[in-house]
């Protein structure tokens, strides 16, 4: 991939020790790029090579025109030089200075009388209002990492970096700091990655996820794109897709613009993607949200497709949401995860136990190269 | 201790008497073929050790106050003698150019061109050879001129290294120091005349807990042996 | 009392401080966060200083600075100084003796402080020098008071170098330290106690407070 | 409240100093409590107080018949004697130690031979394997924060105590942990307290959960019961409802079971509360999964229902969701946020500035006591 | 050569270390972790050790602990022992001339373990003692290494108030450091050299070593 100049910011980095990493990342003005994996894939040290505190073996790091770091060059900006804005994962707050005095020392390019100003706007932000005096131990974790993002956000940044940046903080409050994160992205118009566990804080967020596993990306695009057309299996695991099988592909029909598959003995229709190998094994999934509940009462158009009787083993509910399992086949132990609207699920009086009727719609059943799963998929 | 038996005593001996000492020491050793132990520091030091109970048998002191002061606390076993007498030499190093002469006529006139920058005496506030160099020069007339310059060593012997070493031009110290070895290749001196202060008695005396051998040393101390010894290494007989 | 000689030890540890206080510093922030071959070695030359008897180390100091020596000549002849039986050697002198309780609290001090403390401060923008002014000294600080007191009070009552290098010049070389060992060895007991007493009432005063000052930051953070 | 005998934990406690604290709670054996609340309002405070880490000034801790705190009688149980499990939301590993000997710390009852093997089998537990010989410093943060887990467990605790336990952990890591915690509790039947920040988390795991705002608990109950039927608006603020509003009870109507309000010159039908005083002002919510969207071809029962007209302000997708706020009322902005199936959204071709019809569900209007709402409320 | 000075100063640092090993961790970690009223004043005087010159406090020693004095023959005829003019007698010394050097360092090394940690050894069921063998003397380790350098180093250099309560007893009281210092001031320089050498030469030798071994553990996991 050639590093094309528009970008903001634009990394390649490749090392084997202390971990291996093979990154190649980039992040427009005004983007904002969720950097999502597993626990200990590498995702903060991404960040902290980018910032300038981690001296990745070979790397380039390019930001707006300047050259952060080019190791063919010995070249190493240092990361005070960098004009990074960075929460890191653990705060990192200063001791012993206050929250204003914390805020204030990402300020010293401003004029002393426009400082004080200046954080106590940000702390408004934040949303901690009156903490200007506390210092870091009289406040609660959440508070605390409220006060790492002001602090980073008061650095003027030519890029944000923010890892797991809200991790600590409530749903409410956290629902008011994305609001004005994206208000920020406006203002600011700079690029920001944002180091993130929460799928749907990154779908919420960004405008691309890149997926990082074992030190290495394995896809970048929309969250909601990455989410439904997964690469590989890998990747749809990693965005916590439960509905992940595999099957034969047995002919695919132009015409009908439908591909046929086989699923232990069940036939399936899925939509049409030839660039899967005729008689050979592939992996396959569909969100949860693709799936139709047959209404009792009148079934819809969406019924006839790959329908499915089968019996509600798990039902849990959240956020209006209700999360079915469905056994599909008691035989061969096939859940199936699905879930309807709360008012949905009482209408149809859903409940462990009873026997439902569901649809894998077409449009979602989305296949991938065949690998091994694993069995702990759900 | 393996090295030495139950009956090796300890006895204190003035700092300033350890190089004709330990000679004698080793004559004895010979004669008598009982050892002794000698632990040394300024008289004064020994002096506040022995009213302490310090386990000293025998007490070797450079100044005869001392010794006195112990008797008067009780402390002796026997009357003080004087087995010994100490000398004063004005000493300097030989890479520095000053006429020495038995009446300091050189340091005067050093005083007098104002040259003279620094001249090492010990302490005559507490160290026996301070005492008669101060009294020294109080006879030769030089003290109230000389006091600006002058450095104090805590006793003869550091006095000694102060001029020695060439930062202090010149000092008044103990004749036996002059004679150890290494100062002999890096100085000078001249022997002041005896008469210009009042005799530096070595004196000693048994502690009340001497033993045998203790005293057995105490009298050869006094012989004809000791003796030579004690005039090797700059004393004269009292 | 001896007021001359109190003066003139106050003035010398005071003066000690303000060097041993830049040298701690550097010296202890440098060994805390360099790693290198023969750190061990370097870190065990800077106790060595403690080792050799006051007096022997003295001597040494004596016979490397008299003019009478090369080092001692080349000083008086290219900076008309000295530093035997003057102030300034016995600065050094202080100096010296005093490296090994200066920097090695210090070390500990700069070591202890977290790396992402210091990281979180580069990303700030602050450039080294206010990292360690505004970051990494505030934190040591507690360390590098301890390490002060240290040597404020080594310097009071340190005698044995003093007098060598000094050569006891009422005024000039002659610290409370020696004046009150003149004193003791004068058999002078009550002059000694007195002195003894004073020098330990203005240790306690000074010392007290400054601890009490450092304790008081430190509670209000730490 | 009198306290039960059958409960397994009890905690009553009554502070000013250093903030705030007026708290009772009870926990069941087997019963996992979430605690939770906004960042600050005092949830790791309790959590310490239940382990003796701090000393409320006026305080009750009761465990399994054990008295652990009565400070009337001025006792206190230090911690070491309490036999709590605790994960502290940073961690608070033991730098100088490996993983594994992190871990045995916590087993030092058992015999020397068998703490590897149970430490080990407790690591598999939170999916790091092969990571015993680490040192912290080595581990990324969510592989610390599962050893923190662990390391709780590995305590064979009277009463567990989770301070944000996951949230450091990766989505799909993280539901394997849920997984694991549910076979905890059969196998364990302890009283667990889990503090969250994460409402879905809250739901999907505990029995009960209590809200913790400014040091004092305003309301315990399942975590569905509680997002449905907030006693106050404060309480549904905290949980997260998006649409909270003030309206006037006009009407109680035993006969058809309904209470009428007036909404802002608007009738709404709600079921029946009568316990509203009349012709007073009254806060109302409704849930996102209780408003029904009209179907474009053909409507259905519910339609009638309390029914709008608005228009699609914004819309985003997450988890197979479309999350829309449409507004009713454009010249008083009134938004309701809404969300359907991600199917539903793209079958009724759901876009920003298009007009569509909702339907509030009578039966998803809760009243609560009248109070100003803030205006930062969506 | 003077082995027999060198192998009792050995054993003199060896012994001290042995004393001050624990009274600098109990006093350095009660003083991190209490607060209480007069306690700068506490540790102040605790520094207070280095503020008289070492001869004058050998001096006070030896008045207090002297046979003829009342806690001297008290100690005599109740434990038929004595604190001057032997081996007991520079133990005691030494301990007490370092104890500023032992217990400051120390305390900072416990004040800086986080509350957390030991909060969370607490909730692991371990007992105080256990938290203070297995997490808090192992995090305060680097600490307790440095002022034990720092102690033993200074043992070794000791001599006023050694000179002054032992009395320079050969083979008893004699430490290396008292015969080097007589060899120098009996201008028997070669002597003096080749002690101080060695002296010199064992010390960086074992603390250099004891730096690696405390620095490698600390790299581990620091
Ligand atoms: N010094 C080290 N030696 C060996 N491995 C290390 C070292 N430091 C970190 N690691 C490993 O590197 C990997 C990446 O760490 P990193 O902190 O970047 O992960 P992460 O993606 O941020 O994870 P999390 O989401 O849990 O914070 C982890 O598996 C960690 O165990
Ligand atoms: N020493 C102190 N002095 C004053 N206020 C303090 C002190 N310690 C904590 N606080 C305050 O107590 C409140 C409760 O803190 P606590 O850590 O219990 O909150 P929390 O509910 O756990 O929050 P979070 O979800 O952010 O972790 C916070 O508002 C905090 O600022
Ligand atoms: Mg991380
Ligand atoms: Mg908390």
């Amino acid at each position: 991939m050639a590093e094309s100049p528009k970008m903001a910011i634009h990394i390649r980095l490749q090392q084997q020790k202390p971990i291996p990493l093979s990154v190649e990342l980039e992040c427009k003005e005004g983007e904002l790029l969720a950097l999502v994996g597993p626990s200990g894939s590498g995702k903060t040290t991404v960040l902290f090579a980018i910032a300038g505190l981690h001296k990745a073996e070979k790397g380039i790091v390019r930001c707006r025109g300047e050259l952060w770091q080019e190791s063919e060059k010995r070249q190493f900006l240092p990361a005070h030089q960098r004009h990074v804005g960075m929460v890191f994962q653990n705060y990192a707050l200063f001791p012993h200075m206050t929250v204003l005095d914390n805020i204030r020392q990402a300020l010293s390019d401003s004029p002393k009388s426009e400082q004080i100003i200046e954080a106590q706007a940000l702390l408004k932000k934040v949303h901690l209002e009156g903490l200007e005096n506390r210092y870091p131990k009289a406040l609660s974790g959440g508070q605390q990492q409220r006060v790492a993002v002001a602090r980073a956000l008061a650095r003027k940044p030519k890029v944000l970096l923010l890892d797991e940046p809200f991790s600590a903080v409530d749903q409410v409050t956290r629902r008011k700091l994305y609001r004005e994160l994206r208000t920020l992205r406006q203002s600011l118009n700079i690029p920001m990655i944002l180091v993130t566990h929460d799928l749907e804080e990154a779908t919420l967020l960004a405008d691309r996820i890149a997926l990082l596993h074992k030190g290495e990306i394995l896809q970048t695009g929309t969250p909601e794109f990455v989410a439904s057309h997964p690469k590989t299996a890998t990747v749809a695991r990693l965005m916590d897709q439960q509905n992940l099988f595999t099957a034969k592909v047995i002919e695919h029909d132009k015409e009908t613009q439908k591909t046929h598959l086989r699923w232990r003995g069940i036939a399936l229709e899925a939509f049409y993607q030839p660039q899967l190998l005729l008689n050979q094994r592939a992996c396959w999934m569909i969100q949860p949200s693709d799936i139709l509940l047959h209404r009792r009462d009148k079934p819809t158009k969406g019924d006839q497709e790959n329908p499915f009787q089968g019996k509600v083993v798990e039902q849990f509910e959240s956020r209006g949401l209700a999360n079915l399992l469905v056994e599909i086949d008691p035989e061969l132990k096939i859940n199936i995860a699905i879930n309807v609207p709360l008012h949905v699920a009482r209408r149809n009086r859903l409940a462990i136990g009873e026997n439902i009727g569901i649809s894998l719609l077409r449009e979602g059943i989305h296949l991938m190269p065949y690998q091994k799963l694993r069995r702990d998929v759900l | 201790s393996s090295t030495f038996s139950a009956d090796t005593p300890i006895i204190a001996a003035a700092a300033s008497t350890k190089f004709a000492l330990e000679e004698i020491v080793k004559a004895f050793h010979q004669d008598s073929g009982k050892n002794i132990r000698v632990s040394y520091a300024s008289s004064g030091n020994l002096t506040r050790q022995i009213q302490r109970g310090a386990p000293f048998e025998l007490f070797l002191s450079a100044n005869s106050r001392y010794v006195e002061l112990l008797a008067q606390q009780k402390k002796t076993a026997n009357t003080a003698i004087t087995y010994a007498l100490g000398h004063l030499v004005l000493i300097t190093n030989r890479q520095t150019k000053i006429a020495l002469d038995t009446e300091l006529k050189g340091i005067s006139q050093l005083l007098q061109k104002n040259s003279l920058n620094r001249f090492s005496i010990a302490n005559p506030a507490h160290a026996p050879y301070g005492i008669a160099a101060q009294e020294a020069l109080k006879n030769l007339k030089l003290w109230e001129q000389i006091r600006p310059h002058l450095v104090l060593g805590e006793n003869a012997a550091q006095a000694a290294q102060f001029s020695s070493s060439g930062a202090a031009q010149a000092g008044l110290v103990s004749y036996s120091l002059a004679l150890a070895p290494a100062l002999k290749n890096s100085s000078r001196f001249v022997v002041i005349p005896a008469n210009l202060h009042r005799p530096i008695e070595q004196s000693m005396v048994l502690l009340n807990n001497a033993g045998d051998t203790a005293k057995l040393f105490f009298k050869y101390l006094q012989g004809e042996k000791a003796g030579k010894i004690l005039s090797r290494y700059g004393y004269t007989k009292p | 009392m001896d007021w001359q000689a109190l003066t003139l030890s106050i003035k010398l540890s005071l003066a000690a401080l303000l060097f041993l206080l830049p040298i701690g510093i550097i010296f202890g922030r440098w060994l805390a966060y360099r790693q290198f071959f023969g750190k061990s070695l370097l870190q065990t030359l800077l106790t060595l200083p403690l080792v050799l008897p006051p007096t022997v180390l003295g001597y040494y100091m004596l016979v490397t600075f008299s003019p009478t020596s090369g080092l001692g000549a080349w000083l008086s002849s290219t900076f008309d100084t000295s530093l035997v039986f003057n102030f300034q050697g016995l600065l050094l002198a202080s100096i010296i003796f005093n490296l090994p309780f200066a920097i090695q609290p210090m070390q500990r001090a700069f070591a202890a402080i977290p790396r992402e403390i210091r990281d979180a401060a580069a990303c700030c923008g602050m450039k080294p020098s206010r990292v360690f002014w505004k970051i990494e000294l505030p934190l040591a600080w507690p360390g590098v008071v301890s390490a002060m007191v240290l040597s404020f009070a080594h310097t009071l009552g340190e005698f044995g170098i003093v007098l060598m290098v000094g050569g006891n010049i009422p005024g000039e070389t002659q610290t409370i330290a020696i004046s009150i060992y003149d004193r003791v060895q004068a058999f002078d007991e009550q002059s000694a106690s007195i002195m003894s007493l004073s020098l330990l009432l203005f240790s306690i005063l000074t010392i007290s407070f400054t601890f009490w000052l450092s304790m008081r930051s430190e509670q209000k953070y730490g």
